[in-house]
Order: structure tokens, then C-alpha cells, then sequence
């Protein structure tokens, strides 16, 4: 089989005290999907911002390419993170916000950020400031990403979240696509995707052992 | 090498006209500090007795006071709405040092609170009876001090920024680093208006500038970095 | 039936001494005033403007439609 | 039937079609006004033994003061229409109003500095009156910003009322508390204060101005009142066939 | 009847409870202005020149606009968590009038920041030498002059609850309201330095107080209605 | 057919100068469960508020039991509104904030505070401050409210969210016993939920008239 493209070494997280999961171990391949299963509170969102470099585990690595995050400042430009919070500001308009977040990844996208919005279905609410958008109107502004960003690797925090059916079906599609042209996405969602040939990560399956850390 | 100092300038320049923009578009983020130090400058004759004398004698110590805590004010904010809204991880996620990041976001701070607050100081220096001699020094200091004050604050909104109500510690952590500035700045307004020359002060204070332009932005990125790790 | 109070035009304008403080607080009220008044008549003038516009471009689409 | 009429004068649109007819003759009437009564006041009038010919700038001063004053009530009372009646217009009104108001207060700020340096010796004097005025442009300025920087139209126009009615409670408790600290602080430089006391020969100008000034107030709120309309009635038919034949 | 009674003393007391609950967590709140307070009286003398009798006859003046700045700090965030979790909606479907509501709030915040204010005043007397005179007068006016604030504060607060950055707003709002009590309370310290009797400016104090008590949260609820129409 | 309950009367409503749906009729007995449906920005959610009686429509009324709710001071009293935000403080622990909650609706329920956290899983938690908690277990604190009130009406904006697949199951058992106790439930929803049943508004059945709002 082909080299990993990222592999969790040994992960170990805690959260104020309390152990989350303990050994995890995992490698995925470019153009893996796969989706992170647990309940709530199992620890998927902390899972995530390990990946993405935002918390340090408790123990283990994380590699991508085969080199540990930590030591690659250039691994951030590969990464697309979408997490629970929607980064938009409110005073700004959908348009101004995107572009922002755009500029921020020093993007150069293939498509532009009207074209982008339009996709997501803003087009007609492109120059109206945040605050006055609906739930799922705020979250689209920042799915517009998926279609401006080069990173192969997507690391989604329950996108779908306030997103409607036909919004649902749409980012399924773009992940996919994504996948096929050889990237990598690392997704939680409580809602089963429709999408074939995913690859799934319990939780459960690594459960705390309860063997105490003192880091000496 | 080329394009990285190109990624560099755009996500610079990205943040800090984004910035520049939210604060334009609720001025009142410019008008917040200055109005605070308009009205506290107008409430001082009013707690006091307004013999110009007396005020005269007040002017340059109060309109420093009164600058550095209306400066105080929005520097809670700096970086509040960035961490609950999950832009901070978008900054620790860019591909360009946070100490470029971190540098735009104070000089948007700058530029909407500190500079508006040295160009309207005369205004209160006329309504305080401030002799003539001190105006000059007046402007020239506060412009030196508020970006000294722009550094600082950032340093501790950047520690506090995870903390529910932070406002607290940020006083006690900028407060102290930043009175020296008080001092030198107030005595140098002082000495204009006595006649003295001030170049000394202006010196002080340049030195004081560099040491914490050098310092400042760099302890703000590490204490951002500690504030997204939960 | 009060009459003209200086000698002269010249005096009437330096007013011993303090014509220009009348004068330029009268210029200021003419300014202020004037603005009060010129203001909302522009405001008024391009409100107005595109409002012309914004119909023509709504006929321009129900045109289209019909089409 | 009363009730009726006063429905109709809450539609934008009565309001915007009667005063395009009235405007003419409101911007004729003020302008002769202001013209005689200024000019009577500047060339006419005996010149004060106190303070020379500097005294004059009373004929612009006061007038302003007093309509920076008036005006404030003008915006509460269209703010608390507004609010019980639950119509658009007068809150068209009571944001027109801010502006216009703020604007008058600043004038009677700046031609009373103007009027202190030759008086006091000084462009800023801490006495009763500059002081409260000073205050009433801070209240001006609450209810611009609110009302500028709130999210959405409707909750800026009630938020205002709202603010404007505090502050209306409050505004003779602020010039008498002002007052009272000024008959403790008093410096002895100043007097001016008796000039309350004025000479008939000048009443009669100052009075002209007074009217003039309060037909300038008319005419200004009208017309911010009109663009308000235009802004806000946008979508209605009326408005827009208005805009296609003008 | 009675049953409703009831109703409403368990709204009013479960908010009571909870804002004090929720300021004993991060006790920073309370501190906040007191920290605020502290400072700037601190650093006048460093800002002026520190001699005495000029400092004693400031120390009244000073005392009370510092206390008003520093209730200004915490007033901002009166509603504004409540209003962004959406707490602000559950207020407005309770069975009991907002006006308890609004009132048990505004309650939480003057226990809160007001009196600690008002408690640690003398000591701040102390260090700006006030007269032996002065401090029965300084603490009784603030206590007064505190609960009033609270009262305007939480106006202000209520009518900028839903803009980003309230503070400016607020201030311009609630500082000219307060101003009577200022000038009356700085005026009774000063008067009670001088030996004379404070009673008519207790009286003014407290009649001011029963008007604010009756409009101001008729206002702030009417206000909260306002902001969470949308 | 029995006497409706809650009746919707030429509901029309307007968010910045935007008609989002206009003539807006319906009528719900005691006893029925409606999902509002509409795509993301339909106007959903401002429904619902208007229903709450927290934004005044631009035209048109609601009638609970008959009489208008504006007029009615005890309508709240009947009300449970769960909004999309989740009222709960970070540094009070979960069992003071659902106490919290619960005083201030004046209830006296039948199962205690701990009992309702048990139902909803968070008894483990009951005593550790909200801003420790994941995103689902922040919402169940809210959702616990729903063991606890006795109101006949539930409006439940999104409910789901954040919500693992478990949890949701639960809810819904829980809403079909509400409404079979005689209680009218009114919930969006962008998932489709596994109750028998239940009766569908579709916003985009009443679109928005676009005639002119002169109130003379
Ligand atoms: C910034 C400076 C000033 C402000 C804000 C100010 C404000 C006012 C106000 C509010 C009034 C109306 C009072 C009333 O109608 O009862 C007024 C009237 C008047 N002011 Fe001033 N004033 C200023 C400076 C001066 C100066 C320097 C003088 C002359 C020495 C002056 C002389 C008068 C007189 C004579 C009147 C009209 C007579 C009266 O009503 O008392 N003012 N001014
Ligand atoms: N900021 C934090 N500080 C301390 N503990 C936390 C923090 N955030 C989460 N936790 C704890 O870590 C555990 C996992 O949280 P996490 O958000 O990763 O769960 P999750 O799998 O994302 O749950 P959900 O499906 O609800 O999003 C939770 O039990 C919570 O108690
Ligand atoms: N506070 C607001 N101010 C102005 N307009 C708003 C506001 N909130 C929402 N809107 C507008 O109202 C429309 C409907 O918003 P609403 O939240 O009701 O939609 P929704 O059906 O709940 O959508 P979602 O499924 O995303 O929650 C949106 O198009 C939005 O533009
Ligand atoms: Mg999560
Ligand atoms: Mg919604």
C-alpha cells in the first residue's frame, strides 16, 4: 500500500485531568475520507486541534509527510481547518469576510470570492454585513473556503452544522471531489454522510488507559 | 524566499486593512477612547474648582492621566472578539510569523485610538488653560506615548485574552510597565512650559519605544499561541 | 426709527476693534446655517437620482422577463 | 375626525406633498427675517458700554442657544410620539432632528469662544452656561452615534426615543445642577451674566433673529425630514413615481 | 395572588443569586474597578506635583470623578453575555415584569462595583490627604452617588447591549446624566471639609435617586425589549 | 375537528427592508407536532421569535387560546423556547446553570435538577463549569430543560445541533411524549426526525407578497 501522507503516532489527550483517548494510532493515505465517530464528548473536536497543530497531545506525534508538525511552519499552508466557531465578523460584509479569510491563507484560488459565494448560495447577499445573516447563512460564508482553497489537507469540524439538505448534499459532493483529486479530509459529523468508500475513526477504540503521566 | 516575503506582506497587510475597515466601519472604536478623555477632561473642572491657575498647574499631569487610562479602555477588546469567534486559530494558522500578525493589529490599534487622542490633546489643553509654551510637547509626547502604550496593551490583552473579564489584570500588567512613560511625558510637558528644552525626555522615551517595539509584539505572539491551546 | 449707528462703511466693518470677532462669528453662522440647509438638499438630490436609477434597472428586468 | 387628521399628518407621504408646497414661501419668509433682523442688530442697534461693539454677536449667539435648546425637546417629543403612536414619521423626525440640533450647539459653542476672548480675555471660560451647553452636545452626540451605530433601523429609532426621553427627564436637573456649581465657583473675572437685562432698542432685533432662527429650524428639519422619507419610503409606490417625474 | 408573589421573588432572587454567583467565580469583576480606581488615584501624584495641600484640595474632586470613570469600566458588560447566549430572550419570557429583572441586575452590579467603591474610598482619602472632615461625607455621598450609577449605567448598558463595541456610546450616554451627582457629591465632600452641614446635598442626592429608581429601569426594560426585537 | 390552540393569522414578516414571507395562515391543536421547514435564510427562525412573542411581526397576529399573545402576560408561563444559543454560563457549573434556568421559569417540576442532567448524560458533569464542556454537552444542558418544564408549548429552534445520534434518538422519544400528553410542539430542523405523524410548515408555501407596507 502507498506511503502515509499524515500518521498519529501514540496520541494521547487529556482535558483537565481526564484522559480522552490513550494510543492512538493511524495513518491515512492521500484521498482518504475519514470520518472521526464519538459521542459527545468522546473528544473528536480536541482530536482535531491536535491534527491541527492548535494543542499539544499529552503524548505521541502527529506526521505529515513524514515529519512531525511541530518542526514544519510550512505545514499550515497545506492545511485547511474549519473548526466549531465561525471566524466572520459581523460588521463586515459576507464578501469582506471572505476575502479576509482568503487573504489570510495567502491563497492565489483558481475561482474568484463571488464566484466562491455564489456556489455556497450568497451571491445575492454578498454585500450585507454577517451580523444579519441566518445560522446557516453565517456557516456558508465560511464553507465558501472549500472552493478557493489549494490545501490537501481539510480538517472540518462539524460542517454541516445549521447547513439545509440541499447545502448538506452540496459540501458532500466538494469533499468528495476533493478527495478524488488526491487530498486528504478529516471530518466529524453526527449526521451519517452519503458519501462511499469512507473510512471511519472511533474513539471508543481507544480508550484511556488509566496508566498515570508524570512527565519526569 | 521572494514568495514568501510576498505571502508575508499580504497576510500583513490583509489583517491590518481588515482591521483598519472594522474599526471604520463602528467608528466608534476611534471615538470610544477620545470621547472618554473629552468628557473626563470636561467632568475635572467640575469635580474641582476651575480657577485657571489651578488648572493651569493641573493640565499637562491630568490630559497625560486621563490619555493613558482612556487608552486603557479598548485594549480589552484587541483581541477579545478574535478568540471567541475563532479568528485567533486562523492567525496561529497562517503561514507567516505571528510577530508580523500580532504588529498589524497593534498598529490598527495604534492608528484608531492613539493617534486621534495626541491630535485632539490641544483641544483639552486649551480648555484645561495650558500655557502656550506646552502644546508642542504635549503633542510630540503623547504621540511617543501612545504607541508605547499601543505595545504594552497589547502584550497584556494578548495574556488576558482567555480570561472571561480580563480587564482587571490587563490594568495591573500595562499600568505599571507603562509608567515611566507617564512620568517622563508629564515632566516633559511640564518643562516646555517652564521653557526648558525637552529634548532629553524625547530621547527617554524614543530609547523606551525601541526597547518594547523589540520586545512587545514578540511576548504578545507567545501569549496568543498559550491562549488557543484551549 | 433707529439709524445707521457708525460713520462709515469701514468702521461699520472694523467695529472698533472687534469687528473681527462679529465678523467671523457671523461667518461661522452663515457657514453652519447654510450647511443645515444645502446639506439635505443634496442628500435629497441624489437620493432622488437613484432612485431613477434602481427603477430602471428593475424595468429593465421585468423587460427581460417578458421576453 | 380629529384622529383622522392626526394619522394623516403621521403618512410620510401627506407630510412630504404638503411641504413641497410650503417650502418656497418657509425659505423666502426666513431668509428676510434673518436679513432684517441681522442687520438691524449689526448696524442699527446702540453699541453696549460694557462690551463694545463685540456685544453684537448676541444676535447670532443667543438665538442659537436658545434653538440648540428647543431642539432637544423637539427630538424628545417626536421620539415619545413616535414610540406611543407607533408611526414611522415622527421618527423621521426625531433623527432629522439630532444633526440640525448638535449643529446649533456647536455654533453657540464657537461664537460664544469667540464672544468670551474680547469678553473674558479668553476662548474657554468654565462658566455656568458653557458648560451646560458643552454638556448638551454630548447629549446630542449620545443620540447621533445610537442611532448610527445600531444594527437595525427600527431598534435605532425606538433605542433613540428612548434615549432621547432620559435625557429630556434630566436636562433641567443638569442646567440647575451646573448652575449651582457655578454660584459656588464663580470667578470674579467674569459677569457677564447680567447681561440678561438687555436694553429694548436691542430686544426687538434679537427677538427678529430669535423668529428667524426658529424658522431656519423649520426649514432644516423639513428638509432632513423629506430626504429621510425618500430614504426610507423607498420601496413604495409613491415614492417612486415621485422620483420618475421629478 | 399569592402563588404570583412567589413567581416573582423566585425570577428575582434566581437572578440575584445567580449574577452574584457568577461575580464570586471570577472575583476580577469586582476588582476590576476597584483596581482601576486604586491606580489612577495613585498615579496623580506622580502625573502632578505632589505637594499636600494641593493634593488635599483636589482630593474630593479627584476621589469622585475617579469613582464615576472606574463604575464606567464594568458597565459594558452588564447585559452583554446575557444578551449574546441569548439569556437576554429567557429574561423576556419570564411571567414576572422586566422591570424586577432589570432591577435584580442592577442590583448584582452595584454589590458588585459600587459599594466595594464606596467602602474603599477613605482609603484613598488617606493617601490624597483629605481633611479629617471629609471622609464620613465621602463614603455616605458615594454609597448614594454608586446606586445612582448603577441606575443610569444600566440604561446606557440596556440601550447598547447589541452594538459590538458599546463602550463609547455608553459613556457618552450615562456620563452627562450622572453629572448633577457628581458636582453635588464632590461639592458635599468639600463642604463637610470646610465644617459646614452636608443634609441639603443628601437630600438632593437621595431625591435624585428616587427619579432615577423610577425611570431608569422602566427605561432598561423597555430598552432590553428593544435590542432583542432582533 | 377540535378547537385550535395556537392559530398564525397573515403572519408577515420583514428583516431589513426583506420580505421573508408574507399571509402566513395556520392553526395547531393541542396534541401536534410541526416542523418548520425552508431553506437556510428561509426565515425559520424568525418565525419562531415571532411566535415567542419576542419580535412583533409587520403584519398579522398570534392567537394562543384564543386571545392575541401580546395581550396575554401568562403566555410565557405556558411557553418553553429553546433559541438557537445555548443561555449558559461558562464558569457556573452545569447544575447551577440548569437550577438557573429553571428558577427563573418559576417551575416546580416533577424530577429534580440532577434527575433531568441524568436523563440527558451529564450526571458525570453535573459539577463542572460550562466552558469545559464539548459542544453537544453544552447544548444538553439546555435540553435538559425539556424533563423539567410542565408548559404545553415547546418551540425548539434546532434542538439537534451538536447532538450525537443517541442523543437525538432520546430527544425525539421525549418530544413524541410531550405532544402525546396533550403538549404542541413546533421544532426546525435540518435533519429529518424519526417521528410518526408529525404535520410540516413550509415557509416556501407562503412567499413573500411583494406589496407595498405603507401603514396609513
Ligand atoms: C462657549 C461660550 C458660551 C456658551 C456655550 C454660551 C451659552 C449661552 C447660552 C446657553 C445662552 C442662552 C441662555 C438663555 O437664553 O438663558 C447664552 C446667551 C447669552 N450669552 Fe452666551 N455663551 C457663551 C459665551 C458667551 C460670552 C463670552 C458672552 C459675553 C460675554 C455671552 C453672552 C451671552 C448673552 C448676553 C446671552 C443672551 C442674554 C441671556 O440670555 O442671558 N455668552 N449663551
Ligand atoms: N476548553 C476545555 N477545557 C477543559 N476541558 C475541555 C475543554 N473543551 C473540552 N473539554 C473536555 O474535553 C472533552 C472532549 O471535548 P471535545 O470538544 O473534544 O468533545 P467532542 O467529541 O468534540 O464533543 P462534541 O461532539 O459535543 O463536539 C469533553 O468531555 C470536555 O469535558
Ligand atoms: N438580526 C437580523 N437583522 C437583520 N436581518 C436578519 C437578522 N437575522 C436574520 N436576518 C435575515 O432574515 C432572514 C431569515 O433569518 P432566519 O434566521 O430566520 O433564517 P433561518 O430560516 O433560521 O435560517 P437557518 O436555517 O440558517 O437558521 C435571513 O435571510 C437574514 O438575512
Ligand atoms: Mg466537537
Ligand atoms: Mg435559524
Amino acid at each position: 500500500m502507498s506511503e502515509p501522507i499524515l500518521t498519529l503516532q501514540e496520541l494521547t489527550c487529556e482535558r483537565d485531568e481526564r484522559l480522552l483517548f490513550s494510543h492512538l494510532n493511524y495513518r491515512c493515505q492521500a484521498g482518504d475520507l475519514v470520518q472521526i465517530l464519538g459521542a459527545n464528548g468522546a473528544g473528536k473536536t480536541s482530536l482535531l486541534r491536535i491534527l491541527a497543530g492548535l494543542i499539544t497531545p499529552l503524548e505521541g506525534r502527529v506526521l505529515w509527510r513524514g515529519k512531525t508538525i511541530a518542526h514544519q511552519p510550512d505545514f499550515v499552508r497545506e492545511l485547511l481547518f474549519l473548526g466549531h466557531q465561525v471566524p466572520v465578523k459581523g460588521l463586515l460584509t459576507v464578501l469582506e469576510n471572505l476575502r479576509w479569510l482568503n487573504r489570510l491563507q495567502t491563497r492565489n484560488p483558481s475561482i474568484s470570492e463571488r464566484e466562491a459565494l455564489q456556489r455556497v448560495g450568497l451571491e445575492a447577499c454578498a454585500d450585507t454585513p454577517c451580523q444579519q445573516l441566518s445560522a446557516g447563512q453565517r456557516r456558508r460564508v465560511l464553507l465558501a473556503q472549500l472552493y478557493l482553497s489549494q490545501a490537501p489537507l481539510w480538517i472540518l469540524d462539524e460542517p454541516f452544522t445549521a447547513i439545509d439538505q440541499a447545502g448538506v448534499g452540496q459540501l458532500e459532493t466538494v469533499i468528495d471531489q476533493h478527495r478524488h483529486n488526491g487530498g486528504l479530509v478529516l471530518i466529524t459529523s453526527h449526521q451519517t454522510l452519503k458519501i462511499n468508500a469512507m473510512r471511519h475513526l472511533d474513539l471508543t477504540d481507544f480508550p484511556p488507559d488509566n496508566r498515570v503521566y508524570d512527565h519526569e | 524566499m521572494n514568495e514568501q516575503t510576498r505571502g508575508l506582506f499580504t497576510a500583513f497587510t490583509a489583517i491590518l486593512k481588515r482591521d483598519l475597515m472594522l474599526i471604520w466601519r463602528h467608528q466608534s472604536d476611534i471615538l470610544n477612547p477620545l470621547v472618554f478623555f473629552l468628557i473626563a477632561i470636561t467632568l475635572l473642572p467640575l469635580g474641582l474648582d476651575p480657577s485657571p491657575q489651578l488648572l493651569a498647574a493641573l493640565a499637562p499631569g491630568m490630559i497625560w492621566i486621563m490619555a493613558m487610562l482612556a487608552g486603557l479602555l479598548p485594549l480589552d477588546s484587541l483581541f477579545k472578539s478574535d478568540f471567541e469567534d475563532g479568528s485567533l486559530d486562523q492567525y496561529l494558522l497562517t503561514s507567516e510569523p505571528l510577530y508580523l500578525t500580532v504588529l498589524a493589529k497593534i498598529l490598527a490599534h495604534w492608528l484608531s485610538t492613539g493617534l486621534p487622542l495626541a491630535l485632539v490633546s490641544p483641544l483639552l489643553g486649551v480648555m484645561l488653560a495650558l500655557p502656550e509654551g506646552g502644546y508642542g510637547a504635549l503633542v510630540l509626547t503623547l504621540l511617543l506615548g501612545t504607541v508605547i502604550m499601543s505595545l504594552i496593551g497589547a502584550t497584556g490583552a494578548a495574556l488576558t485574552v482567555c480570561l472571561r473579564s480580563g480587564g482587571l489584570v490587563l490594568s495591573l500588567i500595562v499600568l505599571p510597565l507603562f509608567l515611566p512613560v507617564l512620568i517622563i511625558g508629564a515632566n516633559a510637558v511640564n518643562a516646555a512650559v517652564a521653557g526648558f528644552a525637552i529634548s532629553t525626555h524625547l530621547a527617554l522615551l524614543g530609547a523606551y519605544l525601541a526597547l518594547t517595539l523589540m520586545i512587545m509584539p514578540l511576548a504578545a505572539a507567545g501569549a496568543l499561541k498559550i491562549s488557543a491551546g484551549h | 426709527m433707529p439709524d445707521f449707528k457708525f460713520t462709515s462703511l469701514n468702521d461699520f466693518l472694523l467695529m472698533s476693534g472687534h469687528g473681527i470677532y462679529v465678523w467671523s462669528s457671523v461667518a461661522i453662522a452663515l457657514v453652519i446655517l447654510g450647511a443645515l440647509i444645502v446639506h439635505p438638499l443634496l442628500l435629497h438630490k441624489r437620493q432622488i437620482k437613484q432612485l431613477k436609477k434602481r427603477a430602471a434597472q428593475t424595468r429593465a428586468v421585468t423587460t427581460n422577463d417578458s421576453h | 375626525m380629529a384622529w383622522q387628521w392626526f394619522h394623516r399628518l403621521g403618512s410620510p407621504r401627506w407630510f412630504y406633498e404638503k411641504t413641497s408646497r410650503w417650502l418656497p414661501w418657509l425659505i423666502a419668509g426666513t431668509l428676510s427675517v434673518w436679513v432684517i433682523g441681522l442687520i438691524w442688530g449689526l448696524a442699527f442697534t446702540p453699541m453696549d458700554a460694557k462690551q463694545g461693539n463685540s456685544y453684537r454677536i448676541i444676535y447670532i449667539h443667543m438665538p442659537a442657544a436658545v434653538l440648540a435648546l428647543a431642539g432637544y425637546y423637539v427630538m424628545a417629543i417626536a421620539g415619545a410620539v413616535g414610540l406611543i403612536w407607533r408611526m414611522k414619521l415622527p421618527f423621521m423626525v426625531m433623527k432629522s432632528a439630532a444633526p440640525i440640533g448638535a449643529a446649533l450647539t456647536v455654533l453657540t459653542l464657537a461664537t460664544g469662544s469667540i464672544w468670551g476672548y474680547p469678553t473674558w480675555g479668553t476662548f474657554w471660560e468654565w462658566d455656568a452656561r458653557n458648560i451646560f451647553m458643552l454638556i448638551l452636545l454630548f447629549l446630542y452626540l449620545g443620540v447621533i452615534l445610537l442611532q448610527s451605530v445600531y444594527p437595525s433601523r427600527d431598534g435605532a429609532d425606538k433605542a433613540c426615543a428612548v434615549l432621547a426621553l432620559v435625557g429630556t427627564v434630566n436636562v433641567p436637573i443638569i442646567y440647575k445642577s451646573v448652575d449651582w456649581w457655578y454660584s459656588l465657583h464663580q470667578p470674579a473675572t467674569i459677569k457677564f451674566t447680567e447681561s440678561s437685562s438687555i436694553h429694548s432698542s436691542m430686544f426687538y432685533p434679537l427677538l427678529l433673529c430669535v423668529v428667524a432662527y426658529y424658522c431656519f429650524y423649520t426649514l432644516a428639519l423639513i428638509l432632513y425630514t423629506r430626504h429621510e422619507i425618500l430614504l426610507r419610503e423607498a420601496r413604495t409606490s409613491w415614492v417612486q413615481d415621485h422620483a420618475l417625474r421629478s
